[in-house]
Order: C-alpha cells, then structure tokens, then sequence
C-alpha cells in the first residue's frame, strides 16, 4: 500500500469526508451502549450511591484527555522530522478535541470531589498535572496560531507538544508515587477489581469517545486542509 | 594602511559544549553588570511586591506567617516571569541570535550558558534574599531555611521552563499573551511544591518529600530542555 | 585549507503566497566573488539567508566543498562568515568587547593586540571603549569590518555590506575583500552599488 | 514615471490639542488591536495570578474572604506596572518618537492620548475584569462594586503616574530599575486608598470617603502629570 | 509660501569629550538643496538632530525665515519633515497604515486614493497591505519615499535617504527631490553618495 497517496492532502481530505460519519454513527452506539450498562445496569456503589455514576463520564475523558496528547505530539514528531504538512494538520485537529476531554474530566472530576472529599479543588499531584494538561492544551492552539506564517506555527507547536509530553506519565502515575486524595488506577492490563458492569460501561463509554474524536478531528482536519490549500487548483475545483 | 593580516582559512576548532557555554554565560553576564536594569528590575519588584503585600491585606501577624511563605514563592515566581521577555528577545532583536546560531560553537553549549547566566542574574538573588524578606512576615528560621532551599532548586527549574516558552514564543505575534499562557501553568508545580516545602516546614512536618521532588523535576529540566530549547531557536530563525 | 567551493543546486523559495525565487544553481570558487543583484524585495536577503542556512529553503539544497550543508553543516558553519541588516552588536558593550566576542563565538581565539589593531585600521582606535550606542551610524558597521579583518572564515555572506560607509571606509572594505579573495577565500555579496574588486560573476534574482 | 502631486508649502493647519489627542489615542489603540499581546499579557496576568494566590496560600473560605480585595488590587498594580515599560520604548526604539516630538501637533495632545489609550488597554480591561475575579474570593456584591469603582478611578492615576517614570526612565541606563524604584513606590498611595475602598465596604462601612481621596488624586494626576511627561521625553530625545 | 529659508549661525555640539564641531553658519533658500559630507562619525547625524530642534546645541543658532526657532518652533515644525537613520515605521502596521499615520501626525489630511497612488509610485502597490515586519530593507525605505511625496513640507532633513534602495529607488529619490525644489522647497542632506540634482553647495564637517 502506498501510504504517501493517503498523505497528500487532496486525496486525504475526501477519504476524510467518507469516513467521518461512520465514526460519529459509531460513537453514537457505543455511547448509548454505555450509558444504558451505566445507568440502568451497573449496581448502585455501597459507599458513594449513585453519584459515582460520574464515573462513566469521567474516567473515559481523562483517559481520552492522556491519550489524544500522546497521539497529537506522535503526529507533531512526524511532522518535526519527516517535514509532513498532514501530520501537521492532524496535530492541529486533535488539540480542540483534547482541550474539550481535559476540560470535562476536570468539571466532573471536581464535581464529583464536593460529595467525596467536601472540596471542589485540592492541590494534588494528579489534579495540578491534569489542569497543566489543559493549559498545554491551550498554548498549543494559540502557539500553532501566533505565527504568520503556518509552517512556522507547526513546528513551534510540535516543539511544544514534544515537551509537554513528560506531563502524561506524571498525570498517570501521580497516584502511585504520591498518596493523595485522588484514588489510584484499579483498571489494569492484568486484571481489574472492579463490579464487571462497571467496568463494561466505562470501557464502552471510552470507545464511544474515542471514536468521536477520530470522527471530529477528521471533520477539522478537513476545514484546514482547505484553509491552507485554498490557493490550489483542486480546492478550486472543488468550489466550481 | 595595512591592514591586520589574518590567518587565512585556518579553521577554527570545532566548538565544544564548554566552549559554548563558557562564551554565552561570561557574555551575557558581563551585558548584565553593564547593563545592570533587568537584574535590579526583577529584585525590586520581588521585594517591593512582597512588602506591599501587607500593606495590601493588613498587617496582623497571624495571618502574615501564615500566608508568608505563599506570598514569597508567588513573588519570587511573578519576578521570575518578569525577567523572560529580555532572555532571547533583545539578542533577537539586534542580530546576535543570527549569530549565535551559525556559530561553530554547539547550540546546547550556548543555549544552556545563557540560561544559566539568567538564573544566576535573577534566580540567585531572589534566593539569597528571600529570608530577609521571610522575617518580615515573621517566619521561624527552620522555615526560612526550607523556603531558600526550595527557591535555590525551583529558580533554576523556572529559567529553564521560561527559557523554552521564550524561545517558542519568539517572533510570534502577541508573544506577551503567549509568554503568559505557555510559561505561567507550567510554572504552577514548581510554586506547589516549592510553597509545600516551605508550608510542610512551617506546620512542623518536614519540607524533604517536596524538595525532592523539586529536585527530580530540576534534573529533569536539566537534561531535557536545553535541546527543546535549541529547536525552537531555530524554528525562530527561519 | 583545500580549495574551497561553494555550489548551490535548484535553491527555492516562497513567502506567504509569493514565490520569490527558483530553481538558483550557482557556484563560487576559490579566489572569487559572486554579485547578486536585484530590485529592491527581490529576494536578495532571502537568498543569502537560506544559503548561511538560517532560513529553510522550499527546494534545492547547498554544498560547500561537494558535501551538503543540510546534512552535517560543522564544517560549513566554521568557515562561515554571514553578516545580515542586522549587525549584531550589543550597545551596552564597547567596540573592543563586541569584536571580541564575536570573534570569540566564531571560536577564533585573537590577542587583544590583533583586536586593537584591527580597531586602528578601520578608524575606531579612539573610541573603542565607548558603548556601541554611543557610535555613529558609520562606526558601528566598521566594527564589521574589523571582524571581516580578523575572522579566519573562507566563506563571506553579506548583506550590503557598503552600507553607511563613508568613501574611505568603502575603500578599506574593498581591500579587505581583494586581501581575502587572494588568500582563497570566496564571497556571495548582496550589493545595490559597484565594488572594487570585480566579482566573478553577476547573478540577478527576480527577473 | 509620474510622481503624485503634493500642494506645495501648504503649511499644514496649526495642531490643536484635540487633533494631537485623536491621533496617538487611535494610532495606540489601533496598534494594540493588531497586536494585542501586551493587553492580553497584562489581563492573562492579572487573572492568572489572581488565581494563582489561592495555590499559595491555602484556599479557605474566610482567609480568601479576608484577603481577596488586596489580593486584587496587588495584582492590578503588578499587571499595570508590567504593562509600562511597552507605553514609550517600541516608539523610542524605531523613531516614532522623534517623529511625534518633531511634529506640529502639540505634545500635551499625543502625550495625552497615549496614555489614555494605554489604560484603555490595560486599565479598563482590568476594571471591568475584577469582579469575576472577586467571586473567585466570595467577596459581596457590595464589595464587588466598590471593587470596581476604586479600580475604575485608580488604575488611570496609575496610568498616569506609570508614563511619567517610564518616560524619564527612557534611554537612561539601568531603565528596568528605575522604572520599579520610580514607579511602584508611587503606586502604593494608590494601593492603600484602593484596596482600603474595598475593604472598608466589606467591613460594613463606607467607600466613599477612600474614593473620594482616590478622585482627588485622579483630578491632580490628570493636571499635572502630562506636562512632565513632555518635559522627560524632550530630555530623552537629546 | 513665502520664499522659505533656513540659516544657522554659530553651531556647536560637543558628545562626552569630543567636540564634534562648533562655528557652522550656512543658509539655504528656496529651491537649494545643501549637501552635508564628512567621514564616519564626523557629526553629520548630529548636525542634522541639531537643526531639526532634537538635540540642544552648545552654541549657536537655527532661524527659519528669519525667525529663531528656539522661542517659538511652532511654524518651523509644521514645515519641517525629519527623517533619520530610524525610519520611525511600526512593524505591525502595514506601509498603508504606516504612511497615513506619520502623515497624519504632521497634521497633513490626504485621501486614501492619494496614498494608494503614492505607494504604488513607490512600488509598493501590491505588498502596501503586508506588515511592515515582513517587507525588505529597501522596501521599508521606500515607506519613506512615499512620505516625501505626499507632505506638504517645505523643509526636508535627511540622514542618508539613499540608504538601501536599488538603482530605480535611487532615481526615484532625485525626482521627488527635484519636484521638491521646483516647488520652491529646500533640503539639508547627509549622503555619502553623489545624487542627481546636484547640491546649490556642500558643507564638509570634521575637518
Ligand atoms: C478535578 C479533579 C480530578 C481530576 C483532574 C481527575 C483526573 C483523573 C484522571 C486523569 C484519571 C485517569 C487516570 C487513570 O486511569 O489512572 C482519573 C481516574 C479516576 N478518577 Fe479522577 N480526577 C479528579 C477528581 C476525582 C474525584 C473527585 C474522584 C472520586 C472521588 C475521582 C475518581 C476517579 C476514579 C475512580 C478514577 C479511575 C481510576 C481507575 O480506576 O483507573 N476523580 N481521574
Ligand atoms: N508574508 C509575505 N507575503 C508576501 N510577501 C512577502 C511576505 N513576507 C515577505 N514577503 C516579500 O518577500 C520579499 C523579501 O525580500 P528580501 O528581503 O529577500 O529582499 P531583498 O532583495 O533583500 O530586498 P532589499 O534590496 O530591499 O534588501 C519582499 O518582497 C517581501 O515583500
Ligand atoms: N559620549 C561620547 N564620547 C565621545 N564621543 C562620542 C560620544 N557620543 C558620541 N560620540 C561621537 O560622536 C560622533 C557622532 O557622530 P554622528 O552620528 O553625528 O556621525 P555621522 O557624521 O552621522 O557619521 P556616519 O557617517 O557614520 O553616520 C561619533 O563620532 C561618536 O563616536
Ligand atoms: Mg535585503
Ligand atoms: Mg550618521
């Protein structure tokens, strides 16, 4: 297979266009999916009682939140060294999506922190790195916009990507190397110690998010394509 | 006249890391005895604000030793800021960075010279004063030695940060805005755990968990953002 | 030092959305100098940047001595001697200490007696201890010139290099440059006016 | 090629304060659109450190309370003190200044225009900020307003007070001292009324007497301070 | 206008301890244009800041039409278009936005079509909307051409206008200049080089 025909923009951005609403389709089932094994299935928490269901909001979006930058700064590195303009792009289609997840694990993380902990906000490792998270997601966007001169925003906003990424293992195993407030991981590779609904309905609430985010950043990374490549014959092609 | 005769084509030996350094660090120093505003900028504005503070929240003493160490920390963290902008962008601005760049002598070695002259013209001596000013908000001494330790480990961690948000920031439009954004959350660990440091001492714990962290995260910076650093000063250059 | 060469092949560039120039091939041999001409926003500038390597080129690539400088640039940088419209000297700093350490990051290592010396020839002897602010439009760019005296460099890139000279400090350049070519050194010149010794070639961009 | 054709010795009309005004208000403030760096600078700033002080010192209720009204106002003077080196240095740097002192309009005029349309880029947006940063701090809505209002009539003295240090401290050496030691010390009047505004309100009693000493202060700022704002500028052209 | 005319008697202007010149009287009418020569550093920029009221003098005195312009400067300013070696141009404004600001500040009221048709004699037509930061040296200078073309005033003082223009912007230069003194304007210039309408005298300094 010849994967440099799938990288040139034109032909990326119609395969694009097929296959993003077979994604959203997908997010949709699976989403309904989870919250029907969240809702109505999983037995009520003997400590929590029902607010725990916050759970299936907020575990998937902070493990979206993680993963989204992880795979945002792998495509800023190929974009660094291999000098790809659709890696570019891709990195710059992902960043709304993860700065969206960042956002919606700290809102319910803090909102489920009121009824637990009897505080909106504590100053623990893994809640501080979460919020840096969002802020990298931030200055991505608006580093990857200050240049005139896109190709430049590219490669300072890869840079910057790059170097936020020591944030991911510190949000992820904050819990581990410090004992704070903010429980630790009972999902594993090796095994779980959780009610197997729950564990059903997170899993399917994250590939529901997961697939949204493919589904959306390949709707964005079209409108840049565009953007960029307004000049071309093919974008005028397209408009006539 | 005649004109001074050169070696002619006598290439120079390939730069070394100290070298580099070396040439960066007693450079940008001796620009910051000459010059000696920004230094002085940074520590009249750590102890004018940190003075002001009770001025502005009252004066009862309770309340100073407590938020104290906090106070200073935020100080010594807002000065520190206060200090990037002049980092790369003047060298930027006249040429030198040009320079600096097709120089022989290895980015890294040049890159972390300055960086290290920086801390030691605005880190250090926010360091070595914090304790007078620890005294004003009545703090113990145990207290005032765990905050200078902890601002001797997180200044540097702050220049090498700030550092690496400059250069990505040069030559962009609205660099202020995107200084703040990029560099001011990443800053927010350090003052945690510098501040915890300070605070676990002051209620009678001890600050070591926090500095070690502060340490780790010190080597940490050490070895991984020099070279972030020299990509973006290319990026800048292009 | 070999013979040195310089040699560019199919160097392109575009800015926003103006292309401006492709497909330059050249070559500088040792001994020579080579014009680039041009209109003003030409491209001038541009070029010259992408040769030192600052800025990236969109195709083409640069070779000194048959080795790309893309690739490993150490050998290429060390006999590289670029100066732009931005002269790179810092006003705090007095004559003496910029030459010095300009000299200095080029990794040439100059006795202070060569540095005054060549502070005399271009004219700065008395007034190479103020701060370069304090200097005249003429003075700082001679400076430069001091440091096109001392650099060992085989390789000069220069922006309009005559500019703000008086007529004799126009002169001074040309026997610089005379003294550099014969010693093998080779020269790529941005210029709007005639120089002395006659470059080997005229190239024009954006035509 | 035909050159365009200029009315020859049409002396230009004599400049009237307002027309010297108009110019630099809309010429700064146009800039500040294009480049909105240093507003946001100053704003992000404001609300991150604002924000940032509830990390260092612990967030409970009452102390936060307690503290909020100074806590803003430090954080407006800081962001205000950090706007003013930018109020004069680009224009002195690339020859605008030499331009303005050169031109027919009269200096009160431009002087003034600047510096109203440096606090409507940094002071106003401060202003109409702080009192989302207030609820931050559960400060009341009465103390939100008198918040305001103190902020409303202190940042332009700070404004004020800000060029004319700045200004002398143009082109002198060591500009970044000068400026913190010019400047913030003439800043805390207007911190202590400003903040005792608030605090006075949040302690059930009145803001006015606190804001009518800040109007006061306002009135003289605006009569006196343009006028040696011109003389420090003449003396940095020479 | 009234034939306008410019003297000066008895200049003198020292910088830290050096006396960069003293007793410089000369006069220029209506249509005269006086060229102002001397070496790198000789006080021509200084000379030049003296006359147009930005640097005190030591001694000495500046009249326009006869009248002082130390007591009352107000008629001198508003015919007086300074330009110096820093262009006075905002980066992040374009040439457009540029050129109707400093022309505004010197209370000259032009329409935009006149400012399109300055900019396009110049050759900025198609980058005039561009930020200033990413025009070339001469582009930049050019601003400064279209400048001269549009303002009304009557007396230019001039740091090396030819600094960084190509042979065409240099040609340029001499018509606006020429126009200039047609209309009964006069000029005091520091060049380096010759220029086409031959100075009415030339005034050496630092000798
Ligand atoms: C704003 C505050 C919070 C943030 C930023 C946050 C962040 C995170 C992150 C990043 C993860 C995923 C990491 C992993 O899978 O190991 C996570 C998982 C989790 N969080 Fe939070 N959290 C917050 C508040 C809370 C609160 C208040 C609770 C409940 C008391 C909570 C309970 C959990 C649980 C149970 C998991 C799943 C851990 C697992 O089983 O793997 N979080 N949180
Ligand atoms: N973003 C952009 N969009 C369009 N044109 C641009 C952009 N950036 C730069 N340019 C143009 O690129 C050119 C850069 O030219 P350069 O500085 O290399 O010219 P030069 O030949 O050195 O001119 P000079 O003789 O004036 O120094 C200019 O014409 C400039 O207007
Ligand atoms: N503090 C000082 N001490 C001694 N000399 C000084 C001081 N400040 C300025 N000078 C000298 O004053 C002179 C200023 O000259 P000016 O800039 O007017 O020269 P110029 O004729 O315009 O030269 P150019 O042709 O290079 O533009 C320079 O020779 C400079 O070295
Ligand atoms: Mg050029
Ligand atoms: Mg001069």
């Amino acid at each position: 297979m010849n994967w440099f025909f799938f990288a040139s923009p034109s032909t990326f951005y119609r395969l694009a266009g097929r296959m993003a609403p077979w994604f959203f389709a997908l997010a949709a089932v699976l989403g309904a999916a989870g919250l029907y094994v969240g809702l109505v299935v999983a037995p009520t928490d003997a400590q929590q009682g029902e607010v725990y269901r916050i759970i299936f909001i907020h575990v998937p979006a902070s493990w979206m939140s993680m993963f989204i930058y992880f795979v945002m700064a792998c495509y800023g590195a190929v974009s660094l060294t291999f000098n790809t303009r659709l890696a570019a792009m891709m990195a710059r289609a992902l960043a709304p999506t993860g700065a969206m997840f960042t956002f919606v694990a700290l809102w319910t993380g803090s909102f489920w922190g009121r009824p637990t902990w009897g505080t909106y906000w504590v100053w623990d490792a893994r809640i501080t790195s979460e919020l840096v998270l969002l802020f990298l997601y931030f200055g991505f966007i608006a580093l990857a916009n200050a240049f005139e001169d896109p190709r430049r925003g590219d490669r300072a906003a890869a840079l910057l990507a790059l170097i936020g990424l020591v944030n991911l293992p510190i949000i992820y195993f904050s819990v581990l190397w410090w004992n704070t407030l903010h429980q630790g991981s009972s999902v594993k590779l090796t095994g779980s110690t959780m009610h197997i609904a729950m564990l059903w309905g997170m899993l399917l609430m994250a590939f529901s998010f997961w697939m949204y985010s493919i589904g959306a950043s390949l709707t964005r990374v079209r409108a840049i394509i565009l953007d960029r490549e307004r000049r071309t014959h093919w974008v005028r092609g397209l408009a006539t | 006249m005649n004109v001074a005769a050169a070696p002619m084509g006598a290439s120079p030996h390939p730069g070394s890391f100290a070298a580099g350094f070396a040439w960066s660090f007693s450079r940008d120093l001796k620009l910051s005895v000459r010059h000696p505003g920004e230094t002085m900028l940074v520590i009249a504005f750590f102890v004018l604000v940190a003075s002001l503070f009770p001025l502005g929240v009252g004066a009862e003493p309770q309340l100073l030793q407590r938020i104290g160490p906090g106070v200073i920390w935020v100080c010594a963290l807002l000065a520190a800021f206060l200090s990037l902008p002049g980092m790369f962008a003047s060298d930027y601005a006249d040429g030198s960075l040009e320079q600096m760049t097709l120089s022989p002598l290895p980015m890294p070695g040049w890159a972390s010279g300055k960086i290290a002259a920086h801390w030691v013209a605005t880190g250090l001596p926010l360091t070595v004063l914090s304790p007078l000013l620890g005294l004003q908000y009545g703090l113990t001494a145990d207290t005032l030695l765990a905050l200078a330790c902890a601002l001797a480990i997180g200044t540097p961690v702050l220049s090498l940060l700030g550092a690496a948000c400059t250069a990505l920031a040069l030559g962009a439009r609205g660099g202020g805005m995107l200084l703040a954004l990029l560099a001011l959350p990443l800053f927010v660990p350090v003052l945690v755990f510098g501040a915890g440091a300070a605070e676990a001492q002051a209620s009678g714990l001890s600050a070591a968990p926090h500095l070690s962290i502060l340490g780790a995260g010190l080597i940490l910076a050490v070895m991984g953002l020099p070279p972030a650093v020299c990509a973006a000063v290319r990026i800048a250059m292009d | 030092m070999s013979a040195a060469r310089l040699s560019a092949r199919g160097l392109a560039c575009s800015r926003g959305l103006a292309r401006l120039f492709r497909d330059v091939s050249f070559e500088v041999g040792a001994g020579e100098w080579l014009a680039l001409r041009g209109a003003n926003g030409s491209g001038k500038t541009t070029l010259l940047r992408c040769v030192a390597g600052l800025t990236r080129v969109d195709a083409g690539e640069v070779f000194w001595d048959g080795e790309s400088t893309r690739a490993d640039s150490g050998a290429f940088r060390a006999n590289l001697l670029y100066a732009g419209h931005l002269p790179g000297i810092k006003d705090d700093l007095s004559a003496e200490e910029n030459l010095q350490g300009s000299l200095a990051l080029r990794g040439v290592a100059v006795s202070t007696k060569a540095i005054e010396g060549a502070l005399a020839e271009v004219g700065l002897a008395k007034r190479r201890r103020l701060p370069a602010r304090r200097l005249s439009a003429g003075q700082r760019r001679r400076i430069g010139l001091a440091r096109l005296a001392l650099d060992p460099a085989a390789f000069w890139a220069l922006d309009e290099p005559l500019t703000a000279l008086d007529d004799e400090g126009q002169r001074l350049f040309g026997r610089l440059l005379e003294r550099h070519l014969a010693a093998g050194g080779l020269a790529l010149m941005a210029t709007h006016h005639d120089l002395a010794p006659a470059p080997a070639r005229v190239m024009r961009i954006g035509e």
